[in-house]
């Protein structure tokens, strides 16, 4: 945390146009708001996945915790539930919170804990060079699935709300300023928030052709209003083309799990008293 | 010695761990020392469970088949258990459920309808015959069940006078004066007692045979200890989000049995690498799989040794009883967090729901122990390359400063590389970490030696397999050593143990003597194996037999 | 022995492995024998790249630290390799990113331009250079192209001509009479070859390296072999998919590395018990945890051996470089089935994406082997004990049978039993069973010896330092034992082939010698030991050096 | 297989009044029914979870793959891909199939993969003595949770929903016909078919009062409807008190994952031959 960049010395490896630079920057630049507006940077903590998007724990200069394939979310809800004053967020990439650790994405959903996840969606297995994920369309074709895949993408943000999500959203890597505000939103957000991402992968899946074309920001929206976001969520089913909302689907506010672990440690002498206490059959 | 054992047995369901809980308390009312073995199998209602408890003037964690009191509650118990009756041997039974010859039928039906008590008064009933048999007053009882089961107090008063109106002492079970009444606790709960003495301050578990009842145990105490209980969604989730804890500044434990434990073990390497503190329970049940979920075993010893991928230090301590439960889960707790390793407290179902009555004494204190926390010059480095491997520790927020934890080779700092030369200085500063720990073990009892020193003989065991095998040896003039320690295995105290030793006899719940592989690939000379992979624990008959065999 | 060692260098995404490949057919197109060996960090684009193929008159699969041809696509390459040229080795380097003295500068920028081939054909263009400067023909440059990358051919062919225009030949390697031409296969391709080999009908995977292009290459010729090939949602579904698949009647492998591996534990105690056949290629990559991904160790030999609760037969082979790997893989296959048994292929990343020149001579006939049927009379038991331990199979449907497959303990039938004479016999079963595994496997070659059998001096070693340790032996009249079978552990053989040395020096890529602990465990003494953890592999020079320092 | 009864000499170790009976007993019936139509009851594959529901392995007499907590879809679906023609019938508890192994479920629904699942939701762990699951309402109090859970129950038939699981119905062991009914229906459905089946614990959970109050046969209502479903499915959420529609909510044919995968194996000289042609570069 050498100051105000946010960016570690670390040799940044990403392809030329991976839509991993917009996340980054995204992030980065509201940090850096939020900074400036009175967020103690060291308070924040970021946790990622493995994969072509964890990356950002060596490239960003605040406190990391740089996990597992899939257990993106475990690993932030115990760090929430240590300190629920700490503002956590969660980088996982589409095979880590969907594939690999797709229960763990549940049930942070469920609980509601305070967390901010960014799905960084680019539709692949990047890092390890190009297989199909839940997300990617019928007929993919990648290397452990060079015919297609035969089975039709998951909507994430479908399971999410299923789940119990108190925030729900979608952003894309080339719509930066509606990126940054969603991230804000989500962080400023109590409870568990959601934002698939959807990311180029310039090297294994680059829709952004079609994307550009389909991606439409949602307007006039109300995100408290459970079934208006079903419907919108529904829209697009990530197998066939249609119009993809970008924004905020659902928010709203409800107790959140940490919150219930709120507790001061004891002291090695109340300790103590406890266990003696106990222990005479008090 | 004098020692009384006593069996009682009836359906699931009947509240009959219960049952031998006040039996424990009673006898130790009477001056006794009480163990508790409790055999059930894997289902809620019906199937056959009992238990035997033994009172005796000195402490034991070990059952005999032969018993000198049988409270059947139902057919099956006398069908089963009748052959184990000493000859002066005591038959108590419910008369309504039993049929047989001989014994005492207890007229429980008649009373519980008279009392209009419910019927699981019925073990009431049951123990104030066996009161009544063994010339224990109506009072004892009464201060007994006013303590131990409050609710329905008056019912089971009511049974119980009733018994007593009917009954005669058949054999009395004297008085021995002097012991002070302590609680009796499971295994579970006073390693429950031991993390706590040692700070812990948040538990996640995910239920399993035979940890469950450590969940529940703290899960029932969270608010006296202001402790984080979190039961999560499966056994993945249980190991990182204990990890995540941990860097967040909790003192975590979590508990599992083998099933449980294959699912944190890609958790277990993160844990070594990202060099992250962390203690598991965990309870041996007999597998492969599922297996016996209710049973014991000694089968885990190798797979907690090398489990996860890559190479890294860990702790592995196995105690025989609750005392030594209580003692070296404090000191795992404690050394995971000085050396930021993971640590096991290697138990298994014997042990851990088996009950004794427990000397409070017996508590480590608590100390306000921890990591070496950075001194807060310069920058932070979360793996900063020390003399001992051990790297200043840090919880965020630290104005300023940022943590950085990783799964990947990584620098000083936390950031990923993958350059030789700073590849294997972290394998070089893991192993250096692990030689600290093992020289710090070193000077701790790791290796314990029960009976005489000159003994040719020697029994080597471990984990619940100790205590029977020290009563077996005291009536053979053998001894007994127990390394309660078995990683970093503690091969110089062993040899020292040994020393002097002519035959060298492993008694294990096993069927591969997984200690005894150990010992061999230390060098240390192991002649004979005395192995058992019933799931059933040594019974001091069934030891000494096997004993007599192999000490031929 | 003629040989030559070329090395070409980049960044990551330049197509470095293809164009290694591509060296490597040229050589074997001169009579050479060739290896490659492939460094890359894990990255998808930029990084820095390199392969060394080294050419030998005899099989190899060892690089040599020094080379007599760098290739150098950028500058990077030649700062941080030009140290390994020989005294007259030649540096070729693209004109356009490298800048430098000495060597020859090829114009890769204009020709490219000239003849309008895309960016990916200035790797073509380095191997023309190459080709002139060692006097390879541009007819067999040619022939290789359109053998190997026929896609986009005529403008890798044109700047071919561009280059030879502009070359000259600098250091001829000469023709070596009689190879015949082989492919060139990776470990994995060989791997799966002898799975194929063996009856291959499923492969279910999860993508880890360094197994995934086991994977790739399954997935890409499962029409050709009317395989089916699933990569499920992580590796527990991929273990227990498997299971499922194998009491359906499929033949069937899984592919993964130690953190995927972590998440098969639960699965493979499962197989033990229910005694489910399944082939496991466990791909080695320097832990713990995520690690090194694209480098290379021997680290999960002890976690392998030991993996999953409760204890139960398996078997572990770890072949040494592609011709062990098809011919040992096909005999895990075969065992598996034979005994209904996990098997473990222990692969690393040297060995499974290094590649060489294979005969096909060396894949296994096709032979219809499986386990015991069931003959039809009386009624089915899943788990019928008999001598051998081995149960009879037979997948459903069956009329009038049923199947019944059990993780718990059970009878003979499959049905679940809490039975302490059953769950006795259980364990006896497994036992027995692994016993006639470990009978089958002493009567096979485990212990692969080479050198003067009368040398003293023996390094014992595994896996892919294998034939760099019988290179270095080689040049110092030392012999080389290998176990390929390192479980059941073929203590006996290797007894036998150790017999008559002095100094026994274990070689092996980690920190704590895991072969070594095993041979000590097993009485065997092993003197010295050089370990190699940095993620790369022995080159000659460096084993040599260690070899000379350990065996003083 | 002993004949017509299918019923196993393992001694049953069910509490007594415990839901499993009625369970047990209406897959008996059904199968039973169909073998007398014409199914070859050898080709039944049962596969369970660990459990009191699972003991459903040891009881039937069947072809049975008694597996691992949480571990039912995968082991299934490895049997189904090995013979499409075999009837697989997974029997899973709550804790099996919404927490433990979550995520098989979700793709096996999303898969469309032939299994007819069903989940003994007692909506508490049973044979570990009395602990909340997934399903159990806001504030159960169980073993693990004595001051009651801190989270929402989620709903596992908008979960399956979501995932795309293409038959999701729900029943109740007190109303023994229409289980049956169900029972049948989503055998004979082609591809994922599911049914949460509320399930009395007579020893940790028995809401039956409740049950009996609250619910009412789905009638006049469309499965093949979407949206529809949708709107039943989220009618009662597990946590507050609500109408409880017992029925099939959805049922759409997809192709089914499976089929995809029926080959006929290679002869060992196919093989040998397809070998020989790969190496020599054809
Ligand atoms: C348990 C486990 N299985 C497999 C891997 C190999 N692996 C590393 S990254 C990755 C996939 C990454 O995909 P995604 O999460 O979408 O990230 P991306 O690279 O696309 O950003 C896999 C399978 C692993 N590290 N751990
Ligand atoms: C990996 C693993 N973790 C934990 C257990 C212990 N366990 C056995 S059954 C069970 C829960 C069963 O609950 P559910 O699936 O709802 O079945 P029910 O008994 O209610 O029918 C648990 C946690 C186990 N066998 N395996
Ligand atoms: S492979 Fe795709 S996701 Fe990964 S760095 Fe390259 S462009 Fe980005
Ligand atoms: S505990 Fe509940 S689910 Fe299990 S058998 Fe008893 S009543 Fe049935
Ligand atoms: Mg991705
Ligand atoms: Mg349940």
């Amino acid at each position: 945390m050498t100051g105000t960049t946010l960016v570690t010395d670390a040799q940044n490896t990403w392809c030329p146009g991976c839509g991993n630079f917009s996340i980054q920057h995204a992030l980065r630049a509201v940090l850096l708001e939020m900074a400036s507006e009175g967020l103690p940077l060291e308070q924040v903590v970021l946790v990622t996945g493995i994969g072509c998007h964890a990356k950002m724990a060596d490239y960003l200069d605040v406190n990391s915790f740089y996990a597992i394939h899939g257990r993106v979310m475990p690993v932030a809800t115990g760090i929430a539930l240590a300190n629920p004053d700490l503002t956590v967020i969660c980088c996982a990439g589409d095979g880590d919170a969907y594939a690999e650790g797709l229960d763990h994405l549940i049930f942070a959903a469920k609980r509601n804990i305070n967390l901010t996840v960014i799905i960084h969606n680019n539709r692949v297995y990047g890092l390890t060079t190009g297989q199909y994920t839940p997300t990617s369309p019928l007929g993919f074709r990648g290397r452990s699935t060079p015919k297609g895949t035969v089975e039709k993408a998951f909507n994430p943000l479908e399971l999410v709300l299923a789940s119990g999500g108190t925030h729900v959203a979608r952003g894309y890597t080339r719509k930066q300023p509606m990126l940054k505000a969603l991230i804000r939103e989500a962080i400023r957000h109590r409870g568990f928030s959601f934002i698939d991402v959807l990311q180029i992968c310039a090297t294994y899946n680059d829709p952004h052709e079609a994307y550009d074309r389909l991606a439409y920001p949602l307007t006039g929206h109300n995100p408290g209003d459970f079934d208006a976001a079903c419907r919108k969520i529904r829209e697009w089913d990530y197998n066939r083309e249609a119009p993809i909302a970008l924004g905020t689907f659902y928010s709203v506010e409800e107790p959140s799990f940490e919150e219930r672990f709120r507790l001061t440690p004891q002291s090695p002498a109340e300790r103590e008293a406890a266990i003696r206490s106990h222990l005479e059959g008090n | 010695m004098t020692e009384y054992s006593v069996l009682i047995g009836g359906r699931a369901g009947e509240g009959l761990n219960r049952a031998g809980m006040v039996l424990c308390h009673l006898l130790q009312e009477r001056g006794y020392h009480v163990y508790l073995y409790y055999d059930y199998p894997s289902l809620i209602r019906g199937g056959h469970n009992f238990s035997i408890i033994r009172a005796s003037e000195r402490p034991v964690f070990a059952h005999r088949d032969r018993v000198d009191f049988l409270l059947a509650m139902n057919q099956e118990t006398v069908e089963r258990h009748r052959g184990r009756l000493t000859e002066d041997g005591v038959l108590l039974y419910d008369d309504y459920a039993v049929h047989t010859e001989g014994g005492v039928g207890l007229p429980l039906e008649r009373i519980l309808k008279e009392v209009q008590a419910p019927e699981i008064a019925r073990n009431t009933g049951i123990i104030a015959g066996f009161c009544c048999a063994a010339g224990i007053p109506m009072e004892t009882l009464e201060q007994v069940l006013r303590r131990e089961i409050p609710r329905g107090i008056e019912a089971n008063l009511a049974v119980a006078r009733g018994v007593y109106a009917v009954g005669n002492t058949l054999r009395q079970i004297p008085v021995i004066p002097g012991k002070r009444r302590h609680p009796i606790l499971t295994g579970n709960e006073a390693t429950g007692f031991g993390l706590l003495a040692a700070g812990l301050s948040s538990f996640i578990a995910y239920p399993m045979t035979p940890t469950s009842n450590l969940l529940h145990f703290l899960a029932a105490h969270a608010d006296r200890y202001r402790l984080k209980v979190v039961h999560p969604e499966n056994e993945i989730g249980v190991m990182l989000m204990a990890l995540g804890a941990a860097c967040g500044g909790e003192r975590v434990a979590v508990g599992t049995s083998g099933g449980g434990f294959c699912l944190m073990t890609e958790g277990l390497s993160l844990a070594g690498m990202a060099e992250i503190p962390v203690v598991i329970v965990l309870g041996q049940r007999p597998g492969p799989s599922t297996g016996l979920p209710t049973y014991s075993c000694q089968t885990e010893l190798h797979f907690a040794i090398s489990a996860g991928q890559g190479e890294f230090p860990r702790l592995v301590v196995a105690p025989a009883n609750p005392a030594q439960a209580c003692r070296w889960s404090a000191t795992a707790l404690h050394l995971a967090w000085k050396y930021q390793v993971p640590a096991f407290v290697l138990v298994d179902k014997n042990m851990a729901e088996g009950a004794a009555d427990f000397d409070p004494g017996g508590v480590p204190a608590v100390a306000p122990a921890g990591p070496v926390r950075w001194d807060g010059t310069g920058t932070y480095q979360r793996y900063a390359d020390t003399g001992d491997g051990i790297s200043p520790w840090l919880a965020p927020p630290s104005p300023g400063q940022t943590v950085k934890v990783n799964s990947y080779t990584h620098d000083e700092r936390g950031i990923s590389t993958e350059d030789p030369a700073l590849t294997a200085r972290l394998q070089e500063k893991l192993q250096r970490k692990g030689a600290a720990l093992a020289a710090e073990v070193a000077t701790m009892q790791t290796v314990l030696s029960t009976g005489p020193a000159d003994a040719r003989t020697v029994l080597l065991t471990w984990g619940s397999c100790t205590d029977p095998c020290i009563e077996v040896a005291g009536m053979r003039g053998l001894r007994v050593v127990q390394p309660v320690v078995l990683w970093p295995f503690p091969a110089e105290a062993l040899r020292a143990a040994l020393s002097g030793s002519g035959q060298v006899v492993a008694v294990e719940q096993n069927v591969t003597a997984q200690l005894a592989r150990l010992a061999t690939a230390e060098g240390i000379a192991v002649h004979g194996r005395i192995l058992k992979y019933d799931g059933r624990p040594f019974s001091l008959e069934d030891l000494e037999e096997r004993v007599r065999e192999a000490v031929a």
